[in-house]
């Protein structure tokens, strides 16, 4: 994976589009059942199903026919298979909250696959997958797809506490270890995901993150610190999930070395951890192109 | 678009410029377009309404960009896009080669920048006509809007038309957030304006509980969708009921052919589809047919009669 | 409304009234107060703002008078009443032999009118304060709203200032339909208004796809609930920021002791709940108890104390 | 019932208030069944079928915990035993269809009842009660108490086609005789209810009808031209359903003598057939209280 990167030195090449494009359709909701403190939706869409690859997400229109909800809501594809996809939810508010509530034959319009999947390292790469909350749910099909190529993985799952974590016996099943780590030491060890992933990613050549935000940069950070390519999977408020109203952007390096305010639905969710300003994102810095002309100046 | 049984005709026109569909995309609410081909056959649709461009690349506010709000959401995006040149070099060709019509939007914050974008869009290939975004605010007067001020806003009409391609319909894109929209329509009108696009988003503020503060940056935003369409159709039936003769492309909180509906009877003869494309990428297609069946279910036989019919006498 | 564990000392007042809540009723969406009785403890919220009352009797409108929108509805009622004799007669003594509070709300179509629905209200037992609805058209101004015009609304206000009972306090009640909230919030407050009662509904306009014209014979109408929010929010902040001193009865859309904590983090010392109240006839004891216990998980000590919260520094 | 009227030679006395208060509540649906063209819907509601009286109504919030629909719909109350209340829906707009689309187990926010009931006539007095489409679910109740006060009671229930009947067999357990009428001839007589009530109210003492605007009119005219006195149960677009929001309101003639915009739920929905202006309904006659001031002249 090394030395893909661009002209910057940055250790990773941003993800590439996906090779289908969405769909819309309504799919019916074939299964649901509670996974720890998340529900777990099935839904038939056979033409997502068939295209849709890790990283990617799918969005759903929310709250019925009467809904005063617009927004669609994104949630990452935890699997696919036999034209079902799975999907992990966590109640937040009003729109996940209604989303969790969806009983088996419920009909819901969901778009997708959405976003760009994760780039594979050259086939037997060692790969270090780190999954935060219902984040590890993105990282199965990821991992399952790395292990076909020949690559060994490691899995670290966390979460604060034991009843938040997830896809730990999915990971188990696919992974060679599967690391579990609980803020409260509630299950497995004790602290955050980025103790374990220090200690193990100078055995792998490629480190991949999908959770919050600040777990996103600790192991972006320490990855790019061991001069290991990551890719992290990002969660930004959207509004439509297809690349039409930049309201998704996070300020992200370029190929030519420049920073954009780069849509994470259309330009990711999927980014390098080097390539990510993570320290900047929800501000303007002055080195943004287009920064200029928004009265930014250099300080 | 699959075609429908109707016999209805929905041809119709930007200014002098015919279209075959009266439903447009709206300014920043489909990028250029590209995102949408999955879901929309773009050649079969009015135009696409690029986002609004101005003179330099622009990165747009920081996050938080948007607040969902009843029935709508609030948005200050800071008209992030590449300029009038990665615009020219990038995303025009891109929808010519394709043969989908575009009107451009274009945005400043002095009257120069303006006139200098229509200018740099004159006889460009596929473009069918000018939207002129003035609800930016006025630098040389303190920031006001230039659609809040008929002054102001009849100086940016007036300098676009004279520089615009004499083939490109001038479009001023009009703010409800004004005591009499009749008189900034009248103004920029007779400044030279070949029809009104109306309206963009009302000036909104969102908290946040959590944090205390405003959620959006920039403290207020645009706020745009469903929410807003009494308002929308109220400025449209107005200015129609003054100004019957000038063409107004219609916009406020559609997401169905009746809604649509509404606003050709209070006097659109076009509409562009807005925040509904991020609830339905595939709005704008199914809002041409519903239209297009809810018109034929009405006895017109073509979109044109239907025009501002809510004006007429029930007895007309 | 039942008592609820918390700490936070709720009283506020209008003008120099204090009132032990800040959840009001809004004018004409709780008509006199009665029909709440079984769903709400009357004595208990801020007071009960009366229906618009002019000085005579009127039937208002014909049907339809509402339209239902997304998020909100529109509504043309034409202040039905039983005007200014019949307010005095029946609805306020009801009101006061029960100890509710009553904020009424006063309107006119002339200076003089307003000036003598003041003057009548003089030491009314029960009546705290009066509310003035200019968002009435001026007759002697082609009908121009008073509330778009500083110096009409001024007029007004210091007409209904200087007839009014010394001590109730007077509220303009503000019309977000205007280029400068600011402006009017100024001019009324020199004239005399102890506080700014925002906002009135904004102008709206529905069609009915089946009649193929406006759903209300007044063919526009006035959009009001969760729809408006944001604007209404807007408007709070912009006249907090400008007049810090001047107490705000804020409105538009509240449903929720969250939104309701919005406003008051916006500027606002007090709170109306209308169009709320026709999906939620319980809605008063419950943003009460909604917002009592969010301004204590947020620390707050008292209402007074988040009052503009929003405007000051996030490390302040 | 002759002789009850005000000082104006109406035949009818306004109807009283309900004795009990409404109240709000969460209903759970126990039961659901399709009748012919509508939904019947079974609430729990102790507090309301306790209760509620025949005329009365109950207003329920539609489109679940994201919807944009504010206002609340009007349903009349069908039935109501063993703290059941029962309603039929016919599936018109978005927000009957969203309620004649509950499932059993579903709750619902309801107010009730509501409205002022039924006035019941002298014991003994011959009744006729006239339902148009689910209207006549409305009746049954009121039929039961008739006929438990020793009236004995006709019934007719029309409607456009005979799928949109509503009741008949309920009504057919109650009154003496039970007349159908269909416009299209599918069931029953062909024709108008106005036609069979011609004929059968000569034979009694009052009229009872709940159903379309044209119907009550017409039913309500008959009955004031043979000198008997009629009640009506308007359906009137509501927004609050609790008398707080005066969108409700018909021109009606007072205990006076004097027309008022009356409140159709508070004031009514029923009022005396007589005392209904129809002719004016959507009007604003020059003699109403208040037009004066509102502009209008005598012509
Ligand atoms: C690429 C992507 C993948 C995601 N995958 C999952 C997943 O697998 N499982 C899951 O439970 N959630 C996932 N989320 C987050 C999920 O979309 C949000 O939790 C959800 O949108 C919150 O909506 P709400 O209605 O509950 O909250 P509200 O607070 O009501 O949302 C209001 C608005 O803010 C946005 N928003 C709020 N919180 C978030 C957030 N954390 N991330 C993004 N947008 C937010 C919403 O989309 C909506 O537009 C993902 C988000 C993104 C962008
Ligand atoms: C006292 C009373 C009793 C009623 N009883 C029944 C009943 O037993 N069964 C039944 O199916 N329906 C009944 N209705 C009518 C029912 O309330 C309306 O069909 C329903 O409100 C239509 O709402 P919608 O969302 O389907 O239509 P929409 O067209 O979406 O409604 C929009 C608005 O208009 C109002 N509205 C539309 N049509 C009517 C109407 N016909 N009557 C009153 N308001 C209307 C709605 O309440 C809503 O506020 C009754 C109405 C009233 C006033
Ligand atoms: C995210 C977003 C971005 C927008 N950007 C622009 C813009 O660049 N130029 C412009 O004239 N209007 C812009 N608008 C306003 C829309 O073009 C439209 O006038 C408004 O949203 C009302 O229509 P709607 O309710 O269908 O969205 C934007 C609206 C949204 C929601
Ligand atoms: C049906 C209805 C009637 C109203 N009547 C009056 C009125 O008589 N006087 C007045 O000042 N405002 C009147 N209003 C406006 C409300 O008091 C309030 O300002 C507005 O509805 C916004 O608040 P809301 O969104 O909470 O309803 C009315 C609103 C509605 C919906
Ligand atoms: S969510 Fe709309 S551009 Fe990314
Ligand atoms: S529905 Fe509100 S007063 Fe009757």
């Amino acid at each position: 994976m090394k030395g893909q990167n661009g002209h910057s030195g940055a250790l990773t090449a941003p993800a590439a589009k996906a090779e289908h494009p969405p769909v819309q359709r309504v799919a019916e909701v074939v299964g649901r059942r509670p996974v720890n403190a998340y529900t777990e939706l099935r839904l038939a869409a056979p033409e997502i199903a068939a295209t849709a690859v890790p990283g990617q997400f799918v969005a759903f229109a929310v709250g019925g026919p009467l809904s005063g909800s617009l927004l669609r809501r994104s949630i990452a594809i935890a699997g696919t298979g036999d034209g079902v996809v799975t999907v992990v939810v966590a109640a937040h508010g009003p729109g996940s909250t209604w989303l969790a509530g969806l009983q088996t034959g419920d009909v819901i319009d969901v778009v997708g696959p959405l976003g760009r999947p994760f780039p594979m390292p050259a086939p037997g790469t060692p790969a270090l997958v780190v999954g935060g909350g219902y984040g590890a749910a993105a990282l199965v099909g990821l991992a399952e797809r790395l292990r076909a190529t020949g690559s060994p993985v490691t899995a670290i799952a966390g979460a604060a506490s034991a009843d938040r974590l997830c896809s730990v016996e999915e990971l188990g099943s696919v992974a060679d270890e599967v690391v579990v780590t609980t803020d409260d030491g509630s299950a497995g060890r004790r602290g955050w995901v980025s103790e374990p992933a220090a200690e193990l990613i100078a055995d792998v050549g490629v480190v991949y993150a999908c959770g919050p935000m600040g777990m996103l940069r600790a192991v972006g950070e320490l990855a790019t610190a061991a001069g290991v390519p990551s890719y992290v999977a990002v969660e930004e408020s959207m509004a439509c999930g297809i690349g039409v109203c930049m309201t998704c952007v996070l300020p992200v390096i370029g190929e030519d070395g420049r920073s954009r305010f780069a849509r994470s639905c259309a330009e990711g969710p999927v980014f390098g951890g080097d390539r990510v300003r993570f320290a900047d994102v929800g501000k303007l810095p002055y080195d943004l192109v287009g920064a200029d002309a928004m009265g930014v100046v250099a300080p | 678009m699959t075609a429908v049984e109707t016999a209805v005709d929905m041809g119709t026109a930007i200014g002098s410029v015919p279209i075959p569909s009266p439903v447009l995309t709206a300014s920043g609410c489909s990028a250029f377009g590209r995102e949408l081909e999955p879901f929309v056959d773009l050649t079969a649709i009015g135009a696409v309404v690029t986002k609004s461009v101005q003179l330099r690349p622009r990165s747009g506010r920081p996050t938080p960009r948007m607040a969902e709000t009843p029935s709508g959401m609030l948005n200050s995006i800071g008209l992030q896009g590449p300029g009038i040149d990665g615009l020219l070099a990038e995303e025009l060709p891109w929808l010519a080669e394709r043969g989908v019509r575009s009107l451009v939007s274009i945005a400043g914050t002095r009257v120069e920048d303006f006139a200098e974008l229509a200018e740099r869009l004159r006889g460009v290939p596929g473009v069918l006509g000018l939207e002129v975004n003035i609800s930016c605010p006025n630098v040389e007067s303190r920031g006001e809007v230039f659609a809040c001020d008929p002054v102001a806003a009849s100086d940016v009409i007036a300098a676009v038309r004279a520089a615009a391609d004499p083939a490109h319909p001038v479009y001023a894109k009009l703010s409800p957030d004004v005591t009499d929209i009749v008189s900034v329509a009248r103004a920029v009108t007779d400044a030279g304006a070949d029809g009104l696009s109306m309206i963009n988003t009302l000036l909104g503020l969102v908290i946040d509980p959590d944090t205390m503060r405003p959620v959006l940056g920039g403290i207020t935003g645009g706020l745009s969708g469903p929410a807003i369409r009494p308002v929308a159709l109220r400025c449209v039936w107005q200015v129609h009921a003054a100004l019957p003769q000038v063409p107004i492309l219609g916009m406020g909180g559609i997401r169905t052919g009746l809604d649509a509906l509404q606003f050709v009877l209070a006097g659109a003869s076009a509409v562009s589809v807005g925040t509904a494309v991020f609830n339905d990428p595939s709005a704008l297609g199914r809002v041409h047919e519903e239209l297009a069946a809810a018109l034929s279910a009405r006895g017109f036989a073509s979109l044109q009669d239907a025009v501002g019919h809510a004006h007429r006498p029930v007895d007309a």
